[in-house]
């Protein structure tokens, strides 16, 4: 580009190229809402994220008023609609608002922060090549091997249990499928004869990364956020329950940490273990299908696979027979019957 | 070529697990002098002099006091003799013994888990792959991303309410007994088996819809192989082509990701274990963790490492038998 | 374009060039193997002509062309275009002069990135190069699109709408809208349906024509090679087997290579048939090519003397080389003594075989 | 008895999909006679392949539907044969060959072993037996050293074997109709020549019948005795080689063979066919080919027009044929 470019048009650019993105998201939610599955996902993706959002007035009770003696222990009612705790006579539907923000808030931002980690490393390793590549496989490679729970235990004992550094182990260990799938896509990719066009009209490495190898990894990076925003969720979970979260902070696993501790099971509490696992299992689902949906709708060739047995089975049969006989010598000929163009079934 | 192959992988396992054990090494004295604070942190009630001179006898004990390149060298010494260090356990007992002791109750939950899913998740995977559209294949669809949703740890709570507390089918939590009165008799095994059956249940259900869903997918995609259509064109029967023809180049992906699967059962177990109070790895590593027992834990991942380093190559070796393509580093 | 340049002088002028590539041993610090992909290899290309490159797979005919725009290093040798060593320019400099060189891809389904609209895939050089307002640049992705035969509707349609004729159309846009005086025309229509060929290569033919452009024309087929270059070479196996103008290669074809060549080729006549040349054996793999001339394992004519001493390219008259033992006599009398000229025993046999119907 | 080895009337074939119905192949009639070799010559999209895989009944429901009035192999009606009895045909009676044979190998099986199993499926022989058989079969076609070769996989063979090695095995059990499929297109110009010699020679040797699918008329100039010229799904001209080469009735055919870049030509010209291949979704009214056809009328954009039969065997489906004589009128 020449430099001749002044603020303005720089400023106008960036205006069109914000917008643009933009629209793109729009089209893209709308993709999501059209799919039927894609539908459910994000109604309940939004769902959480009012909850997380509104939780102090969307909270019946406060949750982390543990003096309620009279309410411990009772199960779903009109007043409780998820029962109390039995220990505190905590309100759990009012925890299960509250610890949304805990699972909402790490997994995307854990998602968000691996991506950029992930296509970064990925990019580099495949683009640049040579030895930034090998050096960030052979990371790659170690990483591989290393136990993740037992080392993610091992730092937060290190570095004390907050959710930055939560966030912070789960990124550090996280990025390392992200950057292999990068890698590879950025290979093929680069070798590309487009991109080999693009290299003849003289573009800079940075003009074919700008616009030829990351739009084109864009869609594995929106789908794998997704998707580790949902695993990163169970992986949080799972770390509260095994009590190395944040002990400050209402989280499901620490819910569920505390209904085990507190001798749910063996009081026949059910409503305290079954509330904090909905909670996983809307947000983890929310998110999986979400981009599982993204899968679909940028890898045609899944949905064509699957699709193709749903339009076999609703066929007109009827319809399927005038194709037939519209095909036939005879009828053509006489020209009472023209092929007509065909339309869908 | 292939033995060539062969050696450079094993070369480069070699490398991997150097790497590994460096870091091993050094995790612990991350962002602290003395690793003797970290070893034995102050603990109330002690004056500051009474604490000097256990740390004076900590570093001699673990043998802080000379050079940390010493340290290191005296660290692939001991390692060189399968020594992992000594625990901080009352008794100083050696981190291998530990391990040892704990070590098949692991192996026991997790390669139950992995025949249990590998072999109902090839067969619901093939009959998926078989009924492709069909209600068959929607089931598995839906079981696997409501088990994906569901994480393993929800489900062994829930299964030792159910199954354990209210039908009390099986025990809840383990027998305290079961591991000091093990003698191999049939009684003793039968015990073994009913307190495994949680949670390798637990674990096994996200195992089976997982292959289950891998094998959908491979045996799909082979399935759509231009071979695979050569071999109906010679009139081979179905099960022929099932068998040798789709079967044999389905798997090849699923071997490939068995090596760390089983790794990561083990290290991924300790969240069972602790639910159920099973005596493996996974607790012993809590165990070491609540009580900063650092030679104990990092012994436990090193060894963890280990494992996968040596099931990975194992895997990568095998699958060289496998798929005769693979010559020079190239996977497909 | 820069208009100081000599049209007397040759446009690209290739000196010895050969280029090889290294082959990833098992073992680090282990001899590394190479495929030798164009070994020695000089020509000359004048300005306007067409210069065709024929061979079979593996030959290294895209080798040698991407040595000729500087996207693949020789291992050894020259290449000056417009008198200029590419490979000794600095980065701008040589950026600067690969924009008079463009390249036309075999595949026009891998060579147009599927997310650009036809416009941004046209503008993308102009794009890259700057300097030009947003109009401009419309108002020349429509005049390209015209002459290579698309409407101004199709210019927001991406790739995939389009059959893979009108996608080679749009490459050919996309490669002649910076005015490059030297375009690489790589198998331009073998990935395409066989009744679309001749409208690629007409439309190849009158760019030319109109914008006075330099081609090489890399195909596998002599018959198209024959209706549109001037000078041509046929490579085996990295090397030049037979160079010189197209008129008398064709004319007059020595090389047995460039016979078996010929015989692949459609002959309509159905009556008079030729006897049709079948090469035995499979094509040798470059990275341990043979020793002596490269085409004597699968030579029909093949001399004890082959096996060992390499052909060179000699002239048999003017503009018209041929590197074949055979047809140059190079066996010295002492030589010929030594029974060199004498044909490799049983291997003549039954490679020679015919075609035709009886 | 008849003398035709393959009989198929009125073969449709369309695969649904979500933008509508593809329409690949529209009623065509084929006869192979005994030890002929047919081509089926088209480009992509025509419905060639199809049509090949149809013969077989290979054709996977879904995504295809298939209608077909009359199925004959030699005295056989396949129309009605299940899938179970369809695979005793398959490989015994017909055998095909495909166009890449990296990929119509099984990567991980050696390539003997694969020649075994038509053997061994087809006749009740010892595993024994079969290789021997195999390596026969492998030296028939050209295979050098056919005894290691077999102990090889397919990727360690080069394309011209792998070819081979895949006529071996459609030769294996000496079917009555085999059908080559692109049996060429993957390999390099020499390659071809010898890959089509031995399928030539093999051909003549036992006197089967032969459908050659293609889209290169310098194949079927060298290999075929009768081209069916296919178009869009549609058999546009059927004629034997000669014929066709010299006298082209349909325009399409015409166009196809002056297209082509042939080295009696002058230089600097290719006669062209104006636009491209309808794609199969949006078929012109009338005669398919009537936008790209230079001696179109209203009524061919109307109404397709018939295939209509000459007394000499020739068939043509065009209202305005070329280069009709006038013997050929008197029908």
């Amino acid at each position: 580009m020449s430099e001749t470019l002044d603020k303005k048009t720089i400023f106008q650019r960036i205006g069109k190229n914000v917008l643009k993105r933009l629209k793109r998201i729009g089209e893209f939610l709308g993709k999501l809402w059209k799919h039927p599955k894609g539908r459910i996902g994000l109604i309940v993706v939004t769902i959480l994220v009012i909850l997380a959002v509104f939780a102090p007035w969307i909270a019946p009770y406060d949750p982390y008023d543990v003096t309620q003696r009279a309410a411990k222990g009772l199960p779903p009612s009109w007043q409780h609609p998820l029962g109390t705790t039995i220990t505190t006579g905590q309100d759990i539907l009012s925890m299960l608002i509250y610890g949304t923000r805990v699972s909402l808030l790490i997994g995307v931002s854990t998602g968000i922060i691996l991506a950029f980690l992930g296509a970064i490393m990925g990019i580099m390793a495949g683009y640049i090549g040579g030895f930034v590549d090998s050096a960030i496989m052979r990371v790659v490679d170690v990483m591989l091997v290393i136990p993740t729970l037992p080392l993610i235990i091992v730092l937060t004992g290190l570095f004390g249990r907050n959710y930055f550094v939560i966030v912070f182990v789960f990124v550090a260990f996280g990025w390392t499928g992200l950057a292999r799938v990068v890698r590879s896509l950025v290979l093929v990719l680069k070798n590309s004869n487009y991109v080999k066009a693009a290299e003849l009209a003289g573009a800079s490495r940075w003009h074919i990364m700008m616009r030829h190898i990351l739009p084109g990894t864009s869609h594995l990076l929106i789908m794998n956020t997704a998707l580790t925003s949902a695993g990163i969720m169970v992986a949080e979970a799972g770390l509260s329950f095994l009590g190395l979260g944040d002990p400050t902070a209402i989280s499901w696993g620490k819910m569920l940490a505390d209904a085990q501790g507190g001798g749910a099971l063996l009081f026949g509490a059910w409503w305290w273990i079954i509330a904090p696992g909905l909670g996983i299992f809307f947000a983890v689902f929310g998110f999986m299908r979400i981009g599982i949906v993204m899968e679909e709708i940028f890898n045609p060739r899944m949905k064509a696979s699957s699709g193709i047995y749903k339009l076999f089975k609703n066929l007109n049969n009827q319809y399927v027979e005038e194709v037939f006989a519209s095909m036939d010598e005879r009828k053509l000929l006489t020209g009472d019957v023209k092929p007509e163009p065909a339309e869908s079934g | 070529m292939k033995k060539s192959f062969v050696i450079k992988r094993i070369l480069y396992a070699v490398f991997i697990f150097f790497v590994v054990l460096t870091l091993n090494f050094f995790i612990p004295r991350i962002g602290i002098d003395d690793p003797a604070e970290r070893y034995y942190p102050p603990q109330g009630g002690m004056s500051d002099i009474e604490y000097e001179i256990i740390k004076q006898i900590t570093r001699e004990q673990y043998g802080f006091h000379v050079s940390t390149w010493q340290q290191y060298l005296n660290y692939l010494e001991d390692l060189s003799q399968f020594n992992l260090g000594v625990s901080l356990r009352s008794g100083s007992p050696r981190v291998s013994a530990l391990i040892g002791e704990r070590l098949p109750w692991t192996l026991v939950l997790s390669v139950t888990t992995l025949i249990i899913s590998l072999f109902i998740g090839v067969l619901i995977g093939t009959v998926a792959a078989w009924k492709r559209g069909r209600w068959q294949d929607t089931l598995l669809l839906n079981a696997s991303t409501i088990s994906v949703a569901l994480p393993a740890f929800f489900i062994a709570l829930m299964l030792s309410f159910y199954l354990g507390f209210e039908l009390e089918l099986f025990p809840a939590y383990t027998n305290p007994n079961m591991v000091a009165q093990f003698d191999w008799s049939w009684e003793a095994i039968r015990v073994v088996a009913n307190n495994a059956a949680l949670p390798v249940i637990s674990m096994a259900i996200g195992g089976i819809v997982g292959y289950g869903q891998n094998t959908r997918n491979s045996v799909i995609a082979v399935t759509n192989e231009d071979f695979i259509l050569t071999a109906r064109a010679k009139g081979l029967k179905q099960n022929t082509i099932l068998y040798k023809h789709t079967l044999r180049n389905a798997m090849l992906p699923i071997v490939t990701s068995l090596g760390m699967s089983i790794s990561g059962l083990i290290g991924g177990a300790i969240i069972i274990e602790q639910i159920f109070n099973w005596s493996g790895m996974g607790t012993l590593f809590l165990e070491a963790n609540s009580t900063g027992d650092y030679p104990l834990m990092m012994g436990i991942m090193l060894f963890l490492s280990t494992f996968a380093i040596i099931a990975n190559l194992v895997t990568e070796l095998f699958y060289v038998v496998l798929d005769p393509r693979v010559t020079v580093g190239e996977k497909r | 374009m820069s208009e100081n340049e000599n049209r007397d002088r040759p446009i690209i002028d290739m000196r010895n060039v050969s280029v090889d590539f290294p082959v990833k041993g098992p073992i680090p610090f282990m001899p590394k193997k190479k495929v030798r992909a164009v070994t020695d290899v000089s020509l000359t290309i004048d300005y306007g002509e067409t210069f065709g490159i024929v061979g079979e797979s593996g030959c290294g005919k895209s080798t040698l062309a991407n040595a000729m725009i500087g996207m693949v290093k020789p291992t050894a040798g020259d290449v000056l275009f417009k008198d200029v060593d590419l490979f000794k320019l600095k980065r701008k400099e040589f950026k600067r002069i690969r924009r008079d060189m463009q390249m036309i891809f075999q595949d026009p389904y891998s060579s147009l990135n599927p997310r650009f609209n036809v416009y941004q895939l046209i503008s993308e050089p102009m794009f890259i190069r700057g300097g030009v307002s947003d109009e401009d640049m419309k108002a020349r992705v429509v005049e390209l699109l015209e002459l290579v035969g698309l409407s101004d509707d199709d210019l927001y349609r991406h790739p995939s709408d389009f059959s893979g004729g009108q996608r080679q159309r749009i490459g050919i846009a996309r490669a002649i809208s910076l005015n490059p005086d030297f375009l690489v025309c790589d198998e331009p229509v073998s990935a395409l349906d066989v009744s679309v060929h001749a409208q690629i290569l007409n439309l190849l033919v009158e760019i030319q024509s109109k914008l006075k452009l330099t081609y090489v024309f890399i195909s596998h087929n002599l018959a198209v090679v024959k209706n549109v270059c001037d000078n041509m070479i046929v490579m085996y196996l990295g090397k030049v087997m037979e160079s010189g103008s197209a008129e008398s290669i064709f004319r007059n074809p020595k090389h047995p290579y460039t016979h078996a060549l010929l015989s692949a080729v459609l002959d309509v006549d159905i009556e008079n048939r030729k006897e049709r040349v079948v090469l035995k054996g499979d094509i040798p793999s470059p990275i341990d090519p043979p020793k002596g001339c490269r085409f004597w394992k699968r030579c029909p004519f093949a001399m004890t003397g082959c096996k060992d001493k390499p052909a060179e390219l000699l002239d048999i008259e003017p503009n018209h080389a041929v590197a074949c033992h055979l047809v140059n006599d190079v066996f010295t009398d002492a030589e010929k003594d030594a029974g060199l000229n004498q044909p490799i025993e049983d291997h003549a046999e039954g490679l020679l075989g015919t075609h035709g119907k009886k | 008895m008849n003398d035709n080895m393959l009989t198929m009337r009125n073969l449709k074939v369309v695969f649904p999909s979500n933008a509508g119905m593809i329409r690949a192949v529209e009623g065509i009639d084929l006869d192979i006679r005994k030890g002929e070799c047919v081509a089926v010559v088209g480009e992509s999209g025509c419905g060639k392949s199809v049509t090949s895989l149809a013969v077989m009944k290979l054709l996977n429901s879904p995504p295809a539907l298939m209608r077909v009035d009359e199925l004959r192999l030699d005295d056989e009606e396949l129309k009605d044969y299940s899938e179970t009895k369809m695979q005793s045909i398959r490989g015994q009676h017909i055998s095909i060959i495909f166009q890449d044979a990296m990929t119509a190998l099984n990567p991980v099986m050696t390539v003997g072993r694969q020649v075994d199993e038509m053997f061994l499926r087809h006749n009740d022989i010892s595993k024994k037996e079969a290789r021997k058989r195999t390596l026969e079969a492998l030296e028939l076609v050209g295979v050098p050293e056919a005894k290691s070769r077999a102990n090889n996989f397919p990727h360690q063979l080069s394309g011209g074997m792998r070819q081979r090695v895949l006529i071996a095995m459609a030769f294996a059990c000496m079917p009555k109709l085999i059908i080559a499929d692109e049996p060429t297109t993957a390999l390099d110009v020499t390659i071809q020549a010898q890959v089509l010699e031995v399928l030539r020679g093999m051909q003549q040797k036992h006197d089967v019948s032969l459908m050659l699918i293609t889209h290169d008329l310098s194949v079927v100039s060298n290999v075929a005795d009768t081209v069916y010229v296919m178009y869009s799904g549609k058999i546009v001209e059927k004629a034997s080689v000669r014929d066709l080469f010299k006298t082209p009735h349909h325009p399409y055919s015409y166009g196809l063979l002056a297209s082509v870049p042939k080295l009696s030509d002058t230089k600097h010209q290719f006669v062209q066919i104006p636009d491209s291949v309808p794609h199969p979704l949006r078929k012109p009214s009338g005669c398919y080919f009537h936008p790209r056809c230079r001696y179109a009328t209203e009524q061919c954009k109307k109404e397709m027009p018939p295939l209509e039969r000459f007394d000499n065997g020739r068939e043509v489906r065009c209202y305005h044929p070329l280069n009709v004589t006038d013997t050929e009128l008197q029908s």
